[in-house]
């Protein structure tokens, strides 16, 4: 249930093959040996490609996200839904002073019923809008630190494994094979039993078990952008090791893994609330999933206790899907540059 | 009266035929107005640099086109005097690969990576002609050896990636002359190849084009070839005809700015200009610049250029010899009569 | 004192499927001011010579030596100054640039790098190289993608001299390029060679662009030099018969329609046949080319080959 | 295997850092509990020893199939697991065969129509299917087809007592299994209606698809011989990829049906605190990936003959 690799939308590249390395491949297309060789500089009779001139410069960056937007309303949703949620969150305090934990009034009231309580409570008593207006802050604290975490971790690992290649590629991927093997949501449900659960420990256990899908994505491209010329050339104007990872490959590198990014938001949130709603999150915050978990024992009679926080939840991670999808649309240069 | 009347031996309809072709994509048009045609047996080539639209032309006879593409109103593509537009899907999917063959630029990619070269070739005939399975692998190990793949019976269970480019190629070209086709359309099929391959692939190509007697439209931007191996050149530059002729005479004395550019341009294997001598003679600015632009596509780049030019498109002149050639500056009177003369 | 001065260099890469030996015992000279050409097919060595005399890519063994100094093993520190003093432009100028940096930075960079300069020093000499490359200093703020190849290529070479190199590799420097556009690219690196004083190393599989624009010739065949001869000798009077059969290669307007010189293909440099490299497809080869290697010898008047029968 | 190994040595020490172990667990379950009573029960399964010293019995254990012995259950770890084994695969066999099917089917439709209104709805559809919580929907599923359809259990693995047998208990094991496997591979689903669109749309755009058309193959020749063969290889590849994460989702959705298989075992082990069962499910999971990766590189192999093949003449 939980996403396993987060990068599912990119096409992945076949699987390490025997393409003949005497051949004028494209070197980004030459699938990973399991051992990193120098390529050889092989001269390309490369020439002229019949191309289609462009008119004029492409439009750049910001223009081209905006006609993209326009162009996709379902992203303008997405931004649109997202906004409102992490407002929701924000201001909850301020929205809906006092313990969202606290018994407020009769259990069991059916949204809509009481104007007071306009989604209803809980078997508790306890205001349901109030715990999903909490529970959204919740939600997105952990997808966001989780996210940021395991990105830093992964893109570390990912990055120096495939610039440096060699054997500090072959023990960073056998670390990173390692964690990807072991089943995530079983591993995330051990660390989340040994530590005492909280935001805090939530948000390292799911980036320790997200980090390794974006150090594979950061190593492949660091791994492919390294033996572009442009790379080439700073190496041989004697720039640094630092400087050409920060300043010439990140930069290349960071359009998937910004797109990976808003998917991994999504997921973390989604492992959060099943955490929460086995009963392992954190007991002293409401939280969408743990919601779930309280309403289910009433699912027969009043099944929209589960139903609404659950709707929050899938409203959230669809916002967060379509930001991801657009942003690969704008930020990928292969979904609209080869479409002739 | 009655007498045998002996008929001079004029060829009634060329095999190929494209009058004003237009090719668009939205507003741009990137194939404008371009006619030519290819006689039985003959290799016409088509030479342009990058952007001057020959690849489009080739692909739009074959009906390959990106489906963003659009050919307009009044182009004209007849083959063996039978309008291609018009064919049904079924009448232009037989054409496809039955009398007419590809050939591309990149063996690499042209292949599908999963199959064996042996099916891929032997799909190619079943396609086209009521062959078992069994006979059109034999058929298929036959024409690997037409094409001078050493060993085909064994080659034949080959999957692409354990080929060579120069093999890919040859196995490219059995593909598309399978079905005996009666023209090959080549695009820039040795680019992609060593010079020594180079040389042996155009030589089978040739040799194909005698022993199966088909025409050959050879697309290429290589100047060497075409004055190699072509019968008759068309010359394009953005999207237009610029210039055509048969070889000689054409590379002798070139009369379009353009085509004089590029002879001057290239170091030529057979002079011994050096570096030390001189600078080579430019074409200045580059082709990108013609988006937007009236007048002659070449204008911006022509030393030659005068003010109409910059205003109007010039007429194609047709001269006695079978050259033709877009520009109303270089041909003067001398010209045409030389060209009477000749 | 040559400039460059390559002894017995071999660079060998292990591959899941076995060793390739794309650079098999090469030794080469140059003079300062000079332009070698090296010419030769897909995986004679011609780009890795290039990119291992950078040490772009790591030499399994040989010596490299530039000015007199060894730069075969100078620890990585220490390899930024000797890439100070030697460049290189590559082939593809929409790969070598990066997209994602304007070209001012392009430019800069390099200059930021080796401490050369403060602002308005970098700042000037940028502005000065863009000139002389023949690009307007409008250019400066716009990014690769904004350009023509053949512009781009102007702005590799640019990034190329910024640093004032002594010597430049071209690495097929005009193969990508538009045939109008090859004779503007070349015209502009013998103007900078005449200004600058460089010498360059000139990697091609171009022959008719090799002749025009070297002074000496390497051919190169499966990662060795098979002839090297001053580029008018060559011409003259190629030695081995491989340089025949790649002359005779390139399509001719003189010659219609001849059969191709040579038969066979091109062998993987993972599997190099015995004896003579180019023994399985050479018309001249005898037993002795089937078991023994030609070493390549000097014939006089600086023209060397490496065949039994030259 | 060192990836087996690693995942062995990294699984174990984290569980060194578990507050509080099994005889914590049953000591508080018992609520009469003396320290030397529990020092005796930890003395008893090896608890009081070195770290490394467990390690090594555990490890040495491990060669011969021995996970340790759980003193919940009180039985061998390698037997629980063995137990539970089945049911779990036969869940996460049927949601992955599902979820090809289906998801591939409707990755095919979609790039057939790219770009048109159904392109577009499905295309919505499979990022829902992508978002909602696996465990959420299987809740919504039982509410509408259990309790107010009641067309189907709302959990289970089979009717309790039933004497059925051939093809009849085969069915009313069908009907336990339609909910979870549902709810198990909507993700998934959407993950290869995505990924089966993208990489079809892209063969599509191959230069071997414009050879084919050159032949003059009929598009529904292209699509099949040509396209569709590319176009599964990704799939195939993240399908390997997923067996773990189906694992991982089935702990949740196990608990809710009352599936009795391995996920629902481990979430009883955490709420017990049976660390040993625990980590022998971690390691035992983790396994079946290892074997499931390795399956794939073999269908890999298969379908792609330049994987493993020889190379260039």
């Amino acid at each position: 249930m939980q996403p396993e690799s987060v990068t599912q939308f990119q096409p992945v590249p076949a699987k390490p093959s025997g393409e003949p390395p005497l051949v004028a491949v494209p070197v980004e297309a030459t699938p990973a040996p399991s051992i990193i060789v120098p390529l050889p500089g092989l001269s390309v009779p490369a020439i002229p490609v019949p191309a289609i001139p462009l008119s004029g410069p492409r439009p750049r960056g910001a223009k081209r996200a905006l006609a993209t937007v326009r162009r996709n309303p379902l992203a303008l949703a997405g931004g649109t839904i997202l906004i409102l949620m992490a407002l929701i969150g924000l201001f909850a305090p301020l929205l809906f002073p006092g313990d969202p934990l606290a018994i407020v009034a009769e259990p069991f009231i059916w949204p809509g019923s009481d104007a007071a309580h306009p989604l209803g409570t809980d078997s508790l008593g306890r205001d349901l809008l109030s715990g999903i207006a909490h529970g959204a802050g919740v939600s997105l604290r952990v997808g966001l630190s989780a996210t940021a975490l395991g990105l830093v971790i992964g893109v570390g690992i990912g990055a120096v494994a495939g610039y440096f290649g060699g054997w500090t590629d072959a023990v960073l991927s056998r670390l990173i094979e390692i964690f990807q093997t072991l089943p995530n949501f079983v591993m995330l449900v051990v660390l989340v039993a040994i530590a005492q659960p909280s935001v805090t420990t939530l948000s390292i256990a799911i980036a320790v078990v997200t980090w390794p899908t974006v150090a594979r994505l950061a190593r492949a491209e660091f791994r492919s952008i390294r033996e572009k010329d442009f790379v080439m050339a700073a190496r041989s104007l004697g720039f640094g090791h630092g400087r050409i990872i920060l300043s010439e490959i990140l930069p290349s590198a960071l359009p998937p893994l910004i797109v990976t990014a808003s998917v991994m938001v999504a997921s973390a949130i989604l492992m959060e609330s099943a955490l929460s709603f086995m009963g392992l999150g954190d007991p002293n915050v409401v939280s969408w999933g743990s919601m779930i978990g309280s309403g289910r024992e009433y699912l027969r009679t009043a099944w929209y206790m589960c139903a609404l926080p659950g709707f929050a939840i899938m409203l959230t991670v669809l916002a967060l899907n379509l930001i991801g999808d657009a942003l690969n649309e704008i930020l990928n240069p292969r979904s609209h540059e080869d479409r002739r | 009266m009655n007498g045998p009347i002996v008929q001079p031996r004029v060829p009634a309809v060329p095999l190929l035929a494209v009058e004003d072709l237009r090719i668009g994509f939205g507003a741009h048009q990137p194939v404008s107005g371009v006619g030519f045609d290819v006689r039985e047996g003959e290799t016409l080539a088509i030479v342009g640099e990058s952007g001057s639209g020959k690849s489009l032309t080739a692909l739009s006879i074959m009906g390959l086109l990106p489906s963003s593409a659009r050919i307009a109103p009044g182009s004209s593509i007849r083959f063996e005097g039978r309008e291609i537009s018009a064919l049904s899907v079924k009448d232009a999917r037989a054409l496809r690969g039955g009398s007419i063959g590809m050939i591309f630029q990149e063996p690499m990619t042209c292949l599908n990576p999963v199959m064996t070269i042996g099916d891929q070739v032997a799909e190619a005939l079943r396609q086209h002609q009521p062959l078992t399975r069994k006979a059109a692998k034999a058929r298929a190990v036959e024409l690997l050896d037409l094409v001078r793949i050493p060993d085909p019976h064994r080659r034949v269970a080959d999957y692409p990636h354990q080929l060579s480019g120069g093999m890919r190629q040859r196995v490219m070209i059995a593909i598309a002359v399978a079905c005996g086709p009666r023209l090959l359309i080549a695009d820039e099929p040795t680019t992609a190849l060593d010079v020594t391959i180079q040389a042996q692939v155009l030589d089978l190509i040739d040799r194909l084009r005698r022993e199966l007697s088909m025409a050959v439209l050879l697309i290429t931007h290589d100047l060497g070839v075409v004055a190699q191996w072509a019968d008759r050149v068309v010359v394009m530059y953005a999207g237009r005809k610029v210039e055509q002729g048969e070889p000689d005479p054409l590379f002798a004395r070139p009369l379009h700015p353009y085509t004089q550019g590029l002879l001057t341009a290239s170091p030529r294997l057979d002079d011994n200009f050096h570096y030390s001598d001189g600078p080579l003679n430019e074409i200045p600015g580059s082709i990108s610049s013609v988006a937007g632009q009236v007048g002659c596509a070449f204008a911006p780049r022509c030393a030659h250029a005068c003010t109409a030019c910059r205003e109007t498109i010039p007429v194609l002149h047709h001269l006695t010899d079978g050259r033709q050639v877009a520009c109303p500056v270089l041909i003067t009177e001398e010209h045409r009569v030389a060209a009477f003369h000749r | 004192m040559s400039l460059l001065s390559i002894a017995d260099l071999s660079t060998h890469f292990r591959l899941p499927n076995g060793a390739l030996r794309a650079l098999d015992g090469v030794s080469l000279d140059l003079q300062a001011e000079e332009t070698l050409g090296i010419v030769g097919e897909s995986g004679c060595g011609k780009s890795t010579l290039g990119k291992t005399i950078l040490r772009l890519v790591q030499p399994t063994s040989g010596s490299i030596r530039f000015a007199g100094e060894d730069v075969t093993t100078v620890p990585t520190r220490k390899l930024a100054q000797f890439r100070r003093r030697a460049q290189m432009v590559f082939q593809d100028p929409f790969a070598s640039l990066n997209p994602r940096h304007t070209i001012r930075k392009i430019l800069t960079d390099p200059l930021v790098v080796h401490g050369i300069g403060d602002k308005p020093e970098r700042a000037r000499r940028v502005e000065d190289i863009v000139q002389r490359v023949g690009l307007d200093a409008g250019a400066l703020d716009r990014y690769p993608h904004e350009f023509s190849g053949g512009q781009r290529q102007r702005v590799g070479i640019a990034r190329a001299l910024i640093l004032e190199p002594d010597l430049v590799i071209c690495d097929e420097p005009v193969s990508a390029l538009d045939l109008s556009i090859q004779a503007q690219t070349l015209n502009l690196l013998s103007r900078m060679k005449a200004d600058l004083n460089l010498s360059y190393i000139f990697i091609s599989h171009d022959l008719s662009v090799v002749r025009y624009f070297t002074d000496r010739v390497l051919v190169m065949y499966l990662g060795r030099v098979v002839e090297s001869a001053p580029t008018r000798a060559l011409w003259s009077a190629p030695r081995h018969p491989y340089t025949r059969a790649l002359m005779d290669a390139v399509p001719d307007p003189a010659r219609r329609r001849h059969a191709a010189p040579i038969k066979g293909d091109l062998p993987s440099p993972q599997d190099v046949p015995t004896g003579c490299r180019f023994h399985p497809r050479c018309p001249l080869a005898t037993e002795i080319c089937t078991r023994v290697e030609p070493t390549l010898d000097r014939l006089g008047d600086g023209h060397s080959a490496a065949c039994h029968h030259a | 295997m060192p990836t087996a190994l690693g995942i062995v040595i990294i699984s174990f020490l984290l569980l060194q850092f578990a507050p509080g172990d099994a005889v914590d667990v049953l000591a508080g379950e018992a609520g009469s509990a003396t320290a030397e009573g529990m020092a005796e029960m930890r003395a008893r399964y090896g608890l009081d020893q070195p770290v490394l010293t467990q390690l090594w019995a555990y490890l040495s254990n491990l060669v011969h199939g021995n996970l340790g012995w759980s003193p919940r259950y009180n039985m061998p770890v390698t037997q629980l697991i063995w137990d539970r084994v089945p049911e779990s695969l036969v869940l996460t066999g049927a949601a992955l065969v599902l979820a090809l099917i289906v998801g591939i089917g409707l990755g095919a439709v979609m790039a057939a129509r790219e770009g048109r209104l159904t392109d577009r709805l499905l295309s919505v559809l499979s990022l829902v299917f992508y978002s909602v919580p696996a465990f959420w929907i299987g809740l919504m599923l039982i509410v509408l087809f259990s309790i107010k359809l009641g067309w189907l259990p709302s959990g289970g693995a089979g009717t309790i007592g039933s004497s059925a047998t051939g093809v009849a208990a085969l069915l009313d094991k069908l009907r336990y299994m339609v909910l979870p496997t549902i709810s198990l591979s909507l993700f998934y689903i959407a993950i290869y209606a995505r990924l089966a669109r993208v990489s079809m749309i892209e063969a599509k755009g191959q230069d071997f698809v414009r050879t084919a058309r050159a032949k003059g193959l009929s598009e529904r020749r292209i699509l099949f011989r040509h396209v569709l063969r590319n176009a599964l290889l990704p799939v195939t590849t993240v399908a390997g990829m997923h067996v773990g994460g189906m694992l991982g989702g089935s702990v949740v959705i196990e608990t809710i049906y009352g599936w009795p298989g391995l996920g629902r075992l481990a979430y009883e082990a955490v709420m017990g605190r049976d660390f040993t069962v625990l980590l022998g499910i971690l390691l035992f999971s983790s396994l079946l990936v290892i074997v499931a990766n390795a399956l794939v590189d073999v269908l890999h192999s298969i379908l792609d003959p330049r994987v493993g093949g020889s190379d260039a003449a």
